[in-house]
């Protein structure tokens, strides 16, 4: 019924049904993934709207919270200030570790904590670093 | 005395082929690649011992060890009457194949007819298969198989014995095998994949998705050189999935397509992941000129949390809608990365990417590997499905590096083409090859965060391949 | 590029109907309302996401993917000729009922026979039933329907293909429904429900016991009402104990019962839960006086552990005594508990309330959402259905305060009946409602303690009353 | 074979059998959580007469007792004194917080700690204030 | 007023007999030993509130709650006309044993032929024996039993209602406790125990291996006593693994074995294993002479990495290879020591050892207390099991210390036989009081490591006789 | 087919079938456990023959490497010394603990950390050690 069967159930399956299923699949696979990226472009400039229409709003908030939260700010204000050198010089540490090569900081971003999941990140790492053929036998 | 060495007969040392002696060796081998070796082992070693406990020979006829010993299912039985049967339709020649009405099904039970699977297969090596039409048993307490004089190639399908179909005579391994064979395991482990997953990189930037897309390619050309070779149209399929560098999605698929390869697959997909910083290199240095190489990327933008948790729907909605038959691996895998980003569901998500993907992966894992015999794993097949299978992941690596050469042409901003061969998936150890493989020409490049955009994009572009192989072969 | 279109043809975009948009718009609404209103999202993330998983449209006829495709039970089939059959016990007429001997399930096999599921129901919206008996197969790639001539109904069975009765091509979510449709599920999170609850405060004053028993009078209010709207028994039972305010009583209530309102059902359950703020304070106040509501208790008096211990076994003989049916509620609720206070079971009873209630709550979400289909959610069932739960809420409540200012008459210590609305259960939501609207009148009175024995009592009460209506219409 | 099967085979359902339905649930609900309450109290007394003898049988023993650990004393001593002035303002927070109303607190009582549980308390907190309709979105 | 009186009447109220009140109090009692006592409450207080479970009175006809509501496997069926019928193959007498064929089966579904579980007994206490063939119900709503004439015992086989062989009737228990009467549960806690052993003791002292297996003579000590007292071979098959001091080992044999003594033997395995404190030292200060008690023993050596890894490989190969109907348990015990040895699959591990083995513990424990009832317990072959299984841990015991004498008159290095009484299992309270009846003699005697060699030597010891049984009498 | 079930099927199963199957049975668990033996004893020849091999390897390392990491001596150094005085005394009374009966320390192996396991250790002694019948109620 659904007609593309018709290509599996042909008799003389050979190499030009593989090729046919080749532009087939890639297609679809592209299709696929194009709408995705579409989708994402829409959304992120959705989001990227409403932030600015919050980015408003807050303003207003926080010139009331500032006045009210102005022994809160030095903390605040370090952190705003960007990161420590110390800190840089960790960060370039760790990440030459965990690449295994030597790497320059470029940047540092601060990552919004709810979106960093240091435990599933580790968790993750256990489970997909299980392949390194370069790990020593204890 | 005489019962002891009666009893060692009837146990393994006395069933013991050198076929099973060389599968034994072989989990061994797996085994020992992933523990001293570090090939993927918290999956090699289940897999491994897998190998092992499916392997140890006994006798078929009194015990029930294996993930064969259970109820096959009713579409691949053949019934064949033994001698000349009356049916309520006539009188039934010997060896001639018999409609599975209940009255044959009956007959079984009585023994005048014999039924088999038609599915699973014995190489027969003996001088048996020159006498005719008729049920051979292996002297050794083996399988019995059914020769018919029409099929002239070397593999019989297995007599299923009636208390075979019985299924309080079903093994443990039987059972564990079910979450395979129904399909149940890969989600769930695609369920704590996406558990464990950041999509950050790839919605920092969409367009690197297509990257993704691009680094399937192996997947058919893995295919179409299978079928060149003389696999069928479903081997072929499950062949070239292994270029799709992605477990799960191997398993799930070989297991509807092809279930007699499943060990071999798997095995491959596995082991070549693991080997990615083997293979990828060479064809990355081939196919970019060192100015390629050298080209730095923007580095990712931040990603607002409202974008997070409406990916995993989109993502879902629109490859589930182009690709049905994926649903299940496609579903679960977004469905964990809506729990991990949601925020709200913290409690699920921490279970689904520890301790329920661990149980899955300890079942599916031993259950894989118990599936590997010495009948379809010592074949011909199995080394050709290795060789299709190392041209199937340098084949995608191809496609990722070639697009993001095309992409690099026509984008604003420079996109180098190496993070291209992330998009094989086998996250994110491509993502780190690319890593590594960009820092040999500039030791200051870092492009590890933007290769796992693509990274991430293979796993949902391998799955979406796997759905338009299981739309056209997977029979219903 | 022909093939492509075919293929996205018989994809979900040429599949999809308007019935299936809307439920995708559904599940995403209720996962909005689970993130970003935080309804209850452990349950109602996944659920919403099931609504997505189970509407995804796609070709029946071609893959196995919904909770549906899967053998359904000799019970509920009935077998009708296609054309005039010659069985052993004489001729049979076209499109009459057959008996289900072997015989005539052979004859489905071979075509002559056609196969409808009595209790699976597709509304028909076309011309086709004025063209006499017959199967009407939807041109979309729908199910097909039979539609026989004395059934007048806009409702007609579904059409059994011969292949959906082997369980080798039933798909995922139908495998992982086996836990709801079987029953086990709900039982295993009352495992971890009965081991996350502390009852010490219902230990501490017994007699507030009865106002978890007052306030189910929700469940058979909205039971009778909906008799009145024309549902039947077994429906009514499924919406009454809506007002449990329970989820998994209610899931495995209606799973017995009537299995196809089970998505409205657990909607409405799991929304209401999280709406008890909204719904529980107008009606405590109207049916109190100023007086009642400032009415200070003594505090709970402490719990000894042997009676911690001692209860579980105690209140599982009692009720399992009168209440059989409710018996795999009742009896993991208890066992839960038991192994949370006997103190000597500490790594169970942590497994219990954690990982296993995760994975099963997981399980069961998702798969209770896949449930819902447009035909048979898209209903004005479905709308009378949130309308009797707002009631059977709203009667719980009204009757566990009334019972309350009964007690507070008899009763030697006072009691202020606001803590009879947290009899309703909804842990501990309503035992917080209960203390807000009292710190309304009177910031020092402190009920939360008090209130919370009635709330836990409330889960009992709903089991045992669960049992009560499954014993009644429960068919074996 | 059951007699109440009748009532759900009959022919026309009413909300008369409803009635009757609520009548024979609510009563069995009913008989049901008394018998709990019955046994509870029982229960109670008994294990109320078990703690005074039990009492007794400490109370020998704990004369014993006292005179080897008289250097345990202090700090059983203060607990026994009653919480002080901080602990109650800092419990008095908490519960603030968590109800979402101010409070005064009227007692403190110590729970034996084998009792308390927190851990678990956590987790069920975690299952069953789920459904919070205010959380503000994050 | 009297619809509640007929409610009660159908409840557990009314179908309560002696029977159930006694097993009630036995359960009670098994959760009292556990809490109060110490008696192995991992496992006790699951099977406990499982022989409550299991024995709540009520109307068999009416609800399915019980392990025994739902399908029995084909090959224990038997078929009686009850009426005579024309078949086929002729008329039938009543009351004569009739072929499985699928004309006899459908017969079942009208009514005219009983079918009854040929394994499945009732005691059958009152006066209707003597009127002749034919089937009796229990007034009180009991399971009814078929009557025959040859059959002179006073058990009889128990009728199968058509509805029971209805998967979708079976009861939540019925489809936990699959996962033991298919065995699987018992498996999956040997992994955990594998994940949790530390092999390393016994690897430092490779000969200390044989009192493992000399400590298993109780095993076959009890079945010769077990046969003499009257019990068939495979039911003292069963009891004799009691003997083993091994939980997971003897469910699994007994499942396979006699099913109906599985509460039994379970409770008895689980008990004594809680007593070796007081079994064992009599019989260890009986054989052997205070010198002998008083020889210390070098300290183990370390191990090193390689041999932890490889043994696991090893002791599967050799171990699976003889005793191939162990597979399953060696299997799965080796492979979670594999999966803690190896140290890449830490994850895995961890899982085995914490979440997963309680989750099966907390099934296995459940589904075998409810496997229980008054008709398969209270009998005098439960006394005689009791009676049997402290028999076999005892004369494990004396098997292993006399072994230990044996070996110290021919080993260089001395051993001290005591710590031949740990090859019982019972890991590890047996090493403990190997360790205390040594200090009573010479409190500077420190065997504790030494005896774990045999300790969990013990537990494959009785893996591999548990094989020897199954393979002689396990029918497939 | 098997020729031992016959065994089983014979009719008259009496106990002489019984002390037939406990030879035989007796027989198989110990070659299977003696086989397990004799296996553990080559394997152990054989990694102390690689120990050995592997040692001489890594004396060799070890003499450059010492040059190098003389700062990091004296920590190990303090490891070889062998235990101190307190630790023993720790020891003893958490071995005492465990046992339930006085204990002198006789020997303290220091054991390698990786092999240790004491995470694991401890959740199998809960699993193990929950059938104490002298275990306290509390
Ligand atoms: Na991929
Ligand atoms: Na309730
Ligand atoms: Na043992």
């Amino acid at each position: 019924m659904n007609p593309l069967k018709l290509l599996a159930q042909a008799p003389g399956n050979t190499v030009w049904d593989g090729v046919m299923l080749t532009v087939l699949g890639m297609g679809i696979v592209f299709t696929a993934l194009s709408l995705i990226w579409f989708g994402l472009e829409i959304l992120g400039r959705l989001t990227r709207i409403e932030k600015k229409v919050d980015a408003v709003a807050k303003g207003a908030k926080a010139a009331v919270q500032k006045a009210e939260t102005a022994a809160a700010a030095p903390a605040a204000a370090a952190e705003a200030d960007g990161p420590s050198p110390e800190l840089i010089a960790v960060i370039i540490a760790a990440a030459t570790a965990a690449v295994g090569a030597p790497i320059r900081l470029r940047k540092v971003t601060y990552v919004n904590p709810t979106t960093a999941h240091a435990w599933s990140d580790s968790g993750r790492r256990a489970i997909h670093t299980s392949h390194r053929p370069q790990r020593e036998p204890r | 005395m005489e019962s002891l060495l009666q009893f060692l007969n009837s146990s393994g040392f006395g069933q013991a082929t050198w076929g099973s002696m060389i599968m034994l060796c072989i989990g061994m081998l797996f085994i020992w690649l992933a523990i001293k070796k570090g090939f993927e082992p918290l999956l090699l070693v289940p897999i491994g011992f897998g190998i092992l406990l499916g392997n140890i020979p006994y006798s078929f006829k009194d015990v029930s060890l294996s993930v064969y010993d259970g109820p096959a299912p009713e579409h691949v039985l053949d019934y064949y009457a033994k001698e000349p049967v009356q049916l309520s339709t006539g009188l039934a020649e010997p060896w001639t194949k018999l409609d599975p009405t209940p009255e044959v099904r009956d007959m079984v039970r009585r023994g005048t007819v014999v039924m088999v699977n038609r599915e699973q297969f014995l190489g027969y090596h003996g001088d048996a298969a020159t006498s005719g039409p008729g049920v051979y048993e292996n002297p050794r307490g083996g399988r019995a198989v059914l020769i018919l004089l029409e099929n002239d190639e070397n593999k019989y399908p297995v007599v299923i014995p009636h208390e075979q179909q019985n299924l309080w005579n079903a093994s443990v391994m039987w059972m564990i095998f079910r979450g395979i064979e129904w399909g149940v395991f890969p989600p769930l482990i695609f369920l704590g994949i996406g558990a464990l997953t950041d999509f950050g990189p790839l919605l920092a930037s969409p367009r690197l998705i297509l990257l993704g897309a691009a680094a399937q390619l192996g997947i058919f050309g893995a295919l179409c050189l299978a079928l060149l070779l003389g696999f069928d149209m479903r081997e072929a399929s499950s062949i070239g999935i292994i270029g799709g560098a992605d477990g799960p999605t191997a398993i799930f698929t070989c297991t509807k397509l092809a279930p007699h390869l499943l060990g071999a697959v798997a095995l491959a997909a596995y082991s070549y992941m693991a080997m990615v910083p083997l293979i990828q290199p060479p064809i990355m240095r081939l196919l970019t000129t060192r100015e390629e190489r050298l080209i730095r990327m923007k580095p990712p933008k931040d990603v607002s949390r409202t974008l997070r948790v409406l990916f995993p729907v989109l993502g879902f909605l629109l490859t589930a809608f182009i690709a049905n038959s994926a649903l299940p691996l496609l579903g679960f895998l977004f469905f964990g990365n809506l729990l991990r980003e949601c925020l709200v569901t913290e409690r699920l998500s921490r279970t689904a990417q520890t301790t329920f993907i661990d149980i899955v992966t300890i079942l599916l894992g031993v259950s894989v590997g118990a599936k590997t015999q010495a009948s379809n794993f010592l074949t011909p097949e199995t080394l050709g499905i290795f060789v299709l299978g190392v041209f199937a992941f340098g084949l995608s690596t191809a496609g990722g590096v070639l697009f993001g050469k095309l992409m690099n042409k026509f984008s604003k901003d420079p996109i180098n083409p190496l993070i291209g061969a992330a998009g094989v998936s086998a996250v994110p150890m491509s993502a780190r090859v690319v890593q590594r493989v960009a820092q040999e020409e500039d030791p200051q490049n870092f492009l590890l965060m933007q290769a796992m955009g693509p990274n991430v994009a293979g796993v949902i572009g391998s799955a979406v391949a796997a759905g338009v192989l299981l739309s056209q072969f997977a029979a219903k």
